[in-house]
């Protein structure tokens, strides 16, 4: 056993902290906390920067855009891109975090050849179509119809809860082709062009009063049959793959770490009753806790790593790093927000606010959020529960 | 020991609520957000042609003249609904200042404008690093002549961006963090050297920072005695803190029943979600707490109105619990209603925010936890 | 609204703490805390001189043997008894606490004559047969079998969770008289004398080494016919009403404040690093914290005491008073064992001890059963969220 | 970074686990609470047979001279089983100051001794008023001569009553909280002047008060220099700690297990309680629980094998991780279990007192916290 990365690791630990210290646009650095709240223009910018230096998606093979990056070496670059405080790139998220990689294994040579060189450039944005109104935490009972006539499938239906569909290009479907069986086997996935006559797509206004998502809708929707991913019928299963893949890096560790560094270095700099928060004894046992919590779930992190390296691909028990890591991290806005006094209750867009108090209260609100999407935390609950401690389901 | 309600306070209560029902929406919270002020003064002199800013002023300022009760019965109501409108401020704040330690001539000169709707009159006492200490204040009032000159900056102004006038601390001796030595001041917007620069709370409501310059003040704008503010500003806090409780017990309650509503519609796997184990006992959780919340408030409320000694403690007994309270309340609804309750389309969402916004407002729960336990002599 | 008490009720109140103060003796008081710790003939000795008081069940009218207190008198008095240290009386909880009242309102003449006197002077003492191994939570699934045979009922089954039945000299039943209907409505209440023949009673040892339950097994015992209260198959019907009279006492909020009162004098004498430990910054805000919560429950019985003045009885929720209560008891304790530092880990019966200890590592495993008994947590908010808030059942 | 097990590593697991099954049981642990050392000599005599008490001591005195990952191996194996015999306190404790702080004379009088189960050697550390602080330290020991002597009073002497020698700190210089002027003594308990009380645990194992009263001690029986005592404590105490928490990893998966088997068979309104969503949802949070804490011992475990400087943070953190988990873990279990799980037949309940036990061995949460915090340098 043994705690230190080895000199490799820690060389490129140390080459990668260095290059975004240098490289990452002061406008991108501590957007961390916030959320959704990085403006697009910006966005787009830095994923080119990231996709010029070959660090879009560090974990794929060379040969295919990546960096051919080992599991520990991606988890350092996760790690340390957090750290400079950029937030996640919504711009890679879906596309190159998930619908990539299904190609990879799913999809055909055309589709791949077709699709994954304009996700890295950042040509192309992708959006995922999974969520429908009346099939959230229930996602089998979706209703989207996509009916094979001819060459083409026509598609009628609503989509909700689509991160970035108004600024997307495509968007990943899940539709029922057939309504017959178990309503887990008519489900099919495909691949839309957004600018297909009869989608209109309505942004959904967020607590943070951002719209990180909308409703897509689809009328008559005309998309091509070589647009669809795998044989008819599979998507569910191909939905699930996308999923297992997803677990690992369900929970950015990376960011939260940064946040409770984030409310540690706020407490050494505010002062309450003549001297730093931090040195208040209620206070800093409240870090103390929240510390020993992040520092336990990193060094989760490390011990699956150490698995994954010997070849034991995380099963179901991983669901246990999303809803551990996003309950802890709303604990750790909570903090956050604490730490403000004050301040805490003040919306964003004063000239008075510094970065750090808009960070927070929209960080704050955000939080409030994790435990709901990609799978809430009853959902993984019940899978814990039946999935790995194999309690009875009826 | 009495926690009954008469029929008069529950008339009251039946009134405002018809009155939030149809004066009131959620739809105008949503309008309201891009208004600087956050509320609608057509609302403000509705609610002042009712009586409601002169429920416990004296008849002789127009007011009702009502005992306590009344308040957290108004408050409650007002709760339910969010309404945004700055009553809290203007009546158990600003003006409960003048009631309690102003001349005569200054009761007349404010308090008939309160109750009539027509004059707006905040607290101004939070600064930069005091946090929630009431009786932090760097503010200097400096006597020159017949008149004080005040220097400072107050941040969080609660309602100030609409004030016609402010009730200032200020440092007239002792030092920074001093009891003694506190000297309130009333100061209106239009003197040379006051600047307002505006704040939005998370709920959509307004505050400023108030910074004075060099602000003259004649003797006259003196409340109460020099040096001796601190006592008159605890207890209006108090008063207005208890206030608060008594609005956050009602978002508690219209939390809950949106949520048990949401719950008994809304399904997935076949049936109402709210057949299921986990969100019957969440909301189960949700109504205990709102239930011990709600008692620490009538407790508040009853001490207040009896005078005790104890209504201090009984204050921040009232909102350390609601704080608490009314945000696991609130978090928990969010979590129960999913996606849609992290939206602006859906109402529950509000309660969130002004759950976070009640807690911070006159001091959070560390706040009042420490408080409890310097009263409680230990 | 007033939040003082009357000055009558204020003269009784002093008059009920002075007595208790006179008369309690030593080796009672301070004996809240452990549970079930009190030793029997201490028991029964305490029974008899709270009987020649007249106050061994205050609320019941005078011409009944109580003293005919008021809702806010009975409050009162409960919360002075807890007050003085003294454990609630084991002898009288099931039988003047629950059957009497039952038998004044759905037994017979002849029942009330035969058995209330002696439950009043202590002669009888009485037990609970409820719970079955197969019927704990689900209660209405008892399977214990009474047929009517001539003037005799015929019983054959298995009670347990019975508290004091090896001290006990009768029991009172739910016993099955009908297989054939829904299973509430074949259960019929009966009583039996525990020295029928065929009545065997096995102590069951609890985690603190005592056995304050038994398990009670009955082979072909035979009970008089004029032992059944109600009608047939009423049983179900009466065991609910004999727990709605339970409601509003099912937790003694007196016992909560004592214990509190108790964690701040300990706290006061304890040093810690120099100090008392209730000037340790993150002890004395736990206290804080626990204090506000245990003023906000007593509030609540405050509060419900004004309804109970005028007349509308506290319906299912007032369940949420023995949830809340029970849990809270428990931090409660928690922090008392925390108090104690290394002496926490230590159990019973050396010298070396002083009875505050013994009483808070008792009373901390005692506490851990509080959310079990008389109704679980997990039973009693199925009832707030069934019947109180009224959410879907299926 | 590497969290793996070797298969030599594995390879002891599963002796112990067979050791534990065929040599142990809940019955035994039944018997053995009226049993005054709360452990069997005989079992202890097997385990020394096996070389599990020479596991990571040098081969120069018996020892097999293994990493400090294959005690987390051993101990966690004998937290499913909770087994009793001492080997924390012997091994990790006693047994460790004389190796990390002893002559050779010294450690050849006790090392092979330790490792064939002869010989029994604690520490004793704790007095009244210092609760968990190992730096305090009003035992004196005046040097008259050649000779020390020793007069205090030492609490909660962890297995005390079954010792041949006790590691006793004692103040030869500074004042009673200081970490410098700390002196480790040999002690036996033959010697005139000592005193045991012997006290019992909540999960009934042994620990003493022992008394000193002007007990004599020649100079050959400092371990280590004179007043410089503390270091050698501190880290054999981090060793025992980090070997606790293990053990309580052991408690918690064992806890679980129990917990999953009694949902699936336990029926209740027609089906499997583990089937209702809120059990279902409560041992889940059991199984997170226990990940995290696992993680946090491997971290602790590697660290003091690779003797970073990080090591005495991160058995902090391990051990306020665990005793949460642990404690939460067998609240919960004994709750999902219902009225089996508060009595003595069943076998849940030995872990909700082991976890109570544990949780204040070698410092409560708030002790760990507040190391964390002094050691992390805020």
């Amino acid at each position: 056993m043994k705690v230190s990365y080895s000199s490799d690791e820690e060389r490129f630990r140390e080459e990668v902290r260095k290059w975004f210290e240098d490289n990452t646009p002061p406008d991108v650095k501590d957007q961390t906390l916030g959320g959704s709240t990085l403006e697009h223009g910006l966005m787009f910018k830095w994923h080119k920067t990231l996709y010029e230096k070959g660090w879009i998606v560090p974990e794929f093979p060379k040969e295919l855009g990546g960096a051919g990056l080992s599991e520990t070496e991606q988890f350092i670059f996760n790690y340390e891109y957090s750290n400079c405080g950029a937030p996640r790139l919504k711009t890679k998220l879906v596309s190159l975090g998930m619908l990539a990689p299904l190609l990879l294994q799913h999809g055909t040579k055309e589709q791949q050849d077709r699709f994954i060189p304009d996700m890295l450039s950042g040509k192309t944005i992708w959006c995922q179509g999974f969520s429908e109104p009346n099939a959230g935490s229930d996602l089998a009972s979706l209703n989207m119809k996509a009916v094979l006539e001819g060459d083409h499938f026509v598609l009628n239906g609503q989509k909700t809860w689509t991160s970035m569909a108004d600024h997307a290009d495509w968007i990943f479907l899940l539709v029922r082709t057939d309504s017959s069986g178990k309503k887990q086997e008519g489900i099919s996935f495909l691949l839309a062009d957004l600018k297909t006559p009869g989608i209109t797509i309505r942004p959904i206004e967020a607590l943070t009063d951002h719209a990180p998502f909308c409703e897509v809708f689809f009328d008559d929707v005309r998309v091509p049959k070589e647009n669809l991913v795998g044989k008819m019928g599979e998507g569910w299963k191909l939905a699930g793959a996308l999923l297992q893949h997803e677990r690992l890096n369900a929970f950015p560790v990376g960011e939260l770490i940064y946040a409770i560094e984030t409310v540690r270095k706020k407490s050494e700099k505010t002062i309450y009753r003549g001297k730093p928060l931090i040195q208040d004894p209620v206070f800093r046992r409240k870090l103390a806790a929240l510390e020993v919590d992040c520092n336990s779930l990193l060094y989760t992190f490390f011990r699956i790593l150490s698995q994954l390296k010997v070849g034991s691909a995380p099963g179901p028990e991983a669901s246990f790093l999303k809803v551990y890591g996003s309950e802890l991290y709303r604990r750790v806005m909570d903090l956050n927000i604490e730490a403000l006094g004050p301040y805490g209750q003040s919306w964003y867009n004063l000239e008075e606010f510094d970065n750090s108090i808009h960070q927070a209260t929209m960080g704050w609100i955000n939080s409030t959020s994790l435990t709901i999407w990609g799978g809430s935390s009853e959902i993984q609950r019940t899978v814990i529960a039946t999935q790995v401690l194999k309690l009875p389901r009826k | 020991m009495d926690f009954q309600l008469s029929s008069e306070h529950l008339s009251l209560k039946e009134s405002v609520a018809s009155f939030v029902k149809k004066d009131h929406s959620f739809d105008r919270l949503r309008d309201l957000r891009n208004d600087p002020l956050g509320y609608s003064k057509e609302v403000w002199k509705k609610m002042a042609e009712l009586g409601w800013m002169g429920l416990i002023y004296p008849e002789e300022y127009g007011g009702l003249e009502l005992d306590f009760a009344f308040v957290m019965v108004l408050l409650e109501e007002f709760g339910r609904g969010l309404l945004p409108e700055p009553w809290i401020s203007n009546v158990l704040l600003g003006g409960n200042l003048v009631l309690m330690g102003g001349s005569e001539s200054q009761k007349h000169e404010v308090l008939p404008g309160v109750v009539s709707g027509d004059l707006m009159i905040t607290a101004a006492y939070l600064e930069n690093d005091g946090r929630y200490d009431i009786n932090f204040c760097a503010t200097s009032a400096e006597q020159r002549g017949d008149a004080y000159f005040i220097s400072g900056k107050k941040i969080f102004v609660l309602d100030g961006l609409s004030a016609d006038r402010f009730v200032v601390t200020t440092r007239t001796s002792e030092s920074v963090a001093d009891k003694d030595g506190i000297t309130l001041f009333m100061v209106s917007p239009q003197e040379e050297g006051v600047e307002l620069t505006p704040l939005k709370t998370m709920d959509g409501r307004n505050a400023c920072i108030l910074e004075l310059k060099d602000v003259s003040a004649p003797g006259s704008n003196v409340i109460g005695e020099v040096g001796r503010g601190y006592p008159l500003l605890s207890e209006a806090i108090d008063q207005a803190t208890a206030g608060l409780c008594a609005e956050m017990v009602g978002g508690m309650q219209a939390s809950i029943d949106l949520t048990v509503a949401y719950l008994s519609e809304r399904t997935q796997f076949g049936k109402p979600i709210g057949t299921f184990q986990t969100p019957q006992h969440k909301a189960a959780d949700m109504f205990i707490q709102k239930e011990l919340a709600l008692s620490s408030v009538y407790y508040a409320i009853a001490s207040i109105d009896e005078k005790t000694d104890e209504r201090a403690l009984a204050v921040s007994i009232a909102k350390a619990k609601c704080s608490s309270a009314y945000m696991e309340i609130t978090k928990a609804a969010i979590q129960l209603f999913g996606g849609i309750g992290f939206t602006n389309e859906g109402d529950i969402g509000f309660f969130l925010k002004r759950a976070k916004v009640s807690e911070i407002l006159f001091g959070d729960t560390n706040y009042h936890l420490d408080r409890y336990t310097r009263l409680s002599g230990y």
